[in-house]
């Protein structure tokens, strides 16, 4: 099929579904215990130039843990997918994990500004990028969940956005309507919290859901992080709500309080003191370094970067906060 | 009675143009306390979504995130992106409002770089975000920003998301969902629509204490003026009580 | 877009997105109560010619109560989508409602063997059908719900199933692997039945889902049926769980029991003797007749139904079947 | 120890090609029956699944429908079409078990008509369903099916599902996914595989009582034979003990 118009942009990930078809079938199916820890989980799962996704959105129920733990272990080359990544860019920039970055919002967090080091990082040069939107990724993604190669759109056309990305124009044979044509994107590996799981890798979550299903039957590989592990009794008791089945996963990480500094629905909100101590703090690079060796490099795991920053009474405010209790104001 | 700041007179006009049981795609700060300003003093009935996947929640303070829990605060659903954003492309949702570091004559917004360069740019902005997308699907597109030369630029140096592209019927070839696109933009000076025919840029209202000169003054491209520019009606007392002491009391918006 | 190959299928309804963006810019955003008696909702909602879709799986949580009155109301020259359509197909029919048929899977009752009446219907020559597949519909309305005219998928090629459809075959810009473009289905008309739905119509649904998030989503008009009316403070207590929205929705009619005699996950379960006795009666077409005067014509409505049918005990029954209560047995 | 009927034979027959760690998508009646035999007896890891969104449930009696609550009883997730055939799609399903009217050399199947006017059949059948898809994207289809040479068509007079089309490299160049296809056909008399190249079907083992001749006689077109023609095993006491006692107590299926 002939294109009417291309981007320049590059496609990091293969788009070909008999290929991801060949890895799919060597992927196990056995129903088996997945539990490790995340240092385990990203040493087995997370591998230099691999292309990364990290679930939730930006500050919101992201898998922290696993972000900390690819910039303690050093990974490099890495692919990303920017698909509003706020916080979690910040912590990948920091590590400069990355390489390559499918851009569709990143550098800022939202009303809280921009990141001074990811702007740096992005602006150095070090870093090649294909622009696209949010929608566009999640298309990318559903696309590859649904095991073809694309899927058509209707946003980009006529916008520079479209000229740097890796898409192509295409008309629909029934209509004639114009589509953006969004290649299947399937990463080789991808984190995603959830608020519970099984031992098998079974999951359940509340609140929005961003594109996260569809990243977990994309991915190769996939790390999920649970707020709280659950018997597979009770995944058993009600079917209904499953979100991601535990032939998509392959390790499964207890990690409560796993978004924080981001906030988890009905959990607890986010710690925007600590953020903001993080923003600031990135505007001087040397004092930067200092705090990444505190809160990333010198922590032997998530729970001791969450006690230097608070512990657990800190959680029980932000809990508070979450639900709007009224001492969430003191 | 102009006891009131720019910020506070532009999220006041273009909450007026949310009427009830309409539908928009908001975003964080000003958006999101216009939307909710036009919920509570005249569009009850106004549904109000975020592209992360909130939908209809009873808003109980401000949102730092598109995606945070106060977007799906006691909500009617909390779904994903891909619910929102094809809620938008079925023809679902009336508004969204959006900005940029440049906006140009045809509505066209820049949220990704200053610099010539893509792959080593002067400036890096975050990009589209949901952006693109919903400049894209929904009927009508506003924008509220500041008014300087700077930001209303000849030419964006990215267009990251549709306007009227470059006027005439260029946007309806260019395969973009039929009869959406850039419907009002408020600034601290100004009201401004669309010419019809050539889809420029037209002054329709100015606000008070400016002139049709300083809105000119402070854009980087000339504009259009309607048959009749009015003057833009001042906030009232009960919008500024609902906007200051419901929505907004800790001035994280309208202290700016 | 050139296609390689076309189906000689028709297209019962129109693919064209901005159409339908058309219509939609139109429908009600209002949150205002939309409950109403399945009598008035069909009156209002179902008209003669229009093209219908019925949610479930043919005798698993289906609308029968909008069936039945669809028959009752006498509606005529409707298009209807065979999406695993069995029980339903079957009652459909009985009125002669359809003339042409989006068939994926039709005439059937799964284990319980063909429906006779049925079959005389469709092999009488009144009825034109298209060729697809259950998961060809299940994109065409994907590809609906999504706002475009169509997506593709990697099925139906190399078969008379496709030379029957009204798909076209197209290639990926990027892989150059072929797909079945199968073109968007917006209904005119559909009717799902959920376990809870508040006034406005936001549902929630538990057990198998189909393709029921997406018929909401692709349809003009859309009836709801409930098991229960629950009120909209339940809705907003958790909003995770909400899986049609009420914009999506013109009518709520609360009909316990509505997908009796099929099957209501957690529920009941079906009532395999009424099934048999109805495919049984179905032979004869003179006794065929005074079992639907009984069972549909003379009925006021749903409950009615049921009660010249075992009513409560039945009910009861079946719902100790629905959880293999011991006593089921009996 | 021929204390066994043809349907409980296949059905054993059937389970056995069913390895521990496998997943397969199969329908009501005998397919069921097999995997459900295959889990309970060999291979504990055999992940079922079912089209209409049910997901490894423990069964716990024979599904009259592929959608009924049987198919989600504790199961692990209760999902939708799209869920289950893109899973298939994506390349994560080994097996899947189907049926027909006709099949021919190649494994195509017809389950949707008799007779030659297709708006007007002789006899109309359900039509794919969701078989068409099964046969596309599971890796290995398998069919069980009674052999009478009405059945096994040179012929079929609509193809619903495909088998390897026209056999030789005609289903690689359809566009359908590469590697999956029609696997071994399983009847009353015999098992039957798919010669390497020219993708016809081929006698592999006959049955007890049964000889090359029989299955030929009960078979519409020529078939190829294996170098090795085995004799296929009879159910052993503990299958038929799982069969009878647990699986189907009411002989529903094997039964018939």
């Amino acid at each position: 099929m002939e294109s009417i118009e291309q981007g320049i942009g590059k496609i990091f990930t293969d788009p070909d579904p008999d290929n991801a078809r060949a890895f799919f079938r060597t992927k196990s199916r056995k129903l088996e215990s997945k539990v490790m820890s995340v240092k385990e989980a990203v040493e087995k799962f997370v591998h230099d130039g691999d292309y990364l996704t990290l679930g939730g959105f930006g500050a919101n129920r992201v898998p922290i843990a696993v972000a900390h733990e690819i910039v303690r272990q050093g990974r490099k080359k890495m692919g990303f997918a920017g698909h509003t990544s706020t916080h979690d860019f910040q912590i990948l920039c920091a590590g400069e994990v990355f390489n390559r970055v499918d851009v569709a919002y990143i550098v800022g967090l939202e009303a809280r500004g921009l990141s001074p080091n990811a702007r740096r990082y992005m602006e150095s040069g070090k870093v090649e990028v294909s622009e696209w939107t949010n929608y566009s990724l999640s298309v990318r993604f559903k696309a590859a969940a649904a095991g073809v190669s694309f899927y058509p759109a209707r946003n980009m056309m006529g916008t520079d956005t479209f000229k740097y990305s890796g898409a192509k124009i295409i008309e629909c044979p029934f209509t004639g309507t114009r589509y953006v044509a969004q290649p299947a994107l399937y990463p080789d590996v991808s984190a995603i919290h959830v608020h519970e799981a099984d031992i098998y890798g079974n999951c359940r979550a509340r609140g929005i859901t961003v594109s996260d299903f569809d990243v977990a039957r994309a991915s190769k590989r996939l790390i999920i992080t649970c707020e709280r592990l659950i018997a597979n009794d009770e995944i058993r008791r009600d079917p209904s709500y499953t979100v991601i089945p535990y032939w998509c996963v392959d390790a499964v990480c207890e990690v409560p309080y796993g978004s924080y500094p981001g906030n988890m629905y009905a959990e607890y909100f986010s710690d925007e003191e600590h953020i903001r101590e993080w923003m600031k703090t990135e505007e001087d690079p040397v004092e930067f370094k200092k705090f990444l060796e505190k809160n990333i490099y010198s922590c032997k795991d998530h729970f001791e970067y969450i006690e230097k920053n608070g512990g657990i009474n800190k959680l029980l405010k932000l809990r508070d906060k979450e639900f709007m209790f009224v001492k969430a104001r003191d | 009675m102009a006891d009131y700041n720019t910020m506070e007179l532009m999220i006041c006009t273009a909450a007026r143009e949310l009427e009830d049981g309409a539908s928009i795609v908001v975003g964080t700060g000003a958006p999101n306390a216009a939307a909710m300003l036009a919920q509570k003093a005249h569009s009850p009935n106004l549904v109000i979504l975020f592209e992360a996947g909130g939908a209809a929640p009873l808003i109980p303070e401000m949102p730092i995130s598109v995606g945070d829990s106060r977007t799906t605060w006691k909500a009617l659903m909390a779904s994903g992106m891909c619910e929102i954003m094809e809620t938008c492309c079925r023809g679902m949702i009336d508004y969204t409002f959006l900005g940029g570091a440049q906006i140009d004559m045809y509505g066209n917004l820049n949220s990704t770089r200053i610099g010539p360069d893509h792959q080593k740019p002067k400036v890096r902005f975050p990009g589209s975000g949901g952006a693109n997308d919903l400049a894209s699907f929904c009927w009508r597109m506003l924008v509220m920003t500041p008014q300087d030369s700077k930001r209303f630029a000849e030419k964006c140096q990215f267009v990251t998301s549709p306007g009227w592209l470059t006027g005439g019927d260029s946007r309806a070839k260019s395969g973009l969902p039929r009869g959406a696109g850039p419907y009002k933009i408020i600034t601290n000076m100004a009201v401004m629509d669309f010419e019809p025919e050539s889809k420029r840029m037209r002054i329709i209202a100015v606000n008070p204490g400016y002139s049709e000169k300083d809105v000119q003054a402070n854009c980087g491209f000339e504009l259009l003026k309607a048959k009749q520019i009015v003057e833009n009606k001042p906030p009232t007392a009960r919008e500024l009580s609902i906007l200051r002491d419901e929505i907004d009391p800790y001035r994280y918006v309208i202290g700016r």
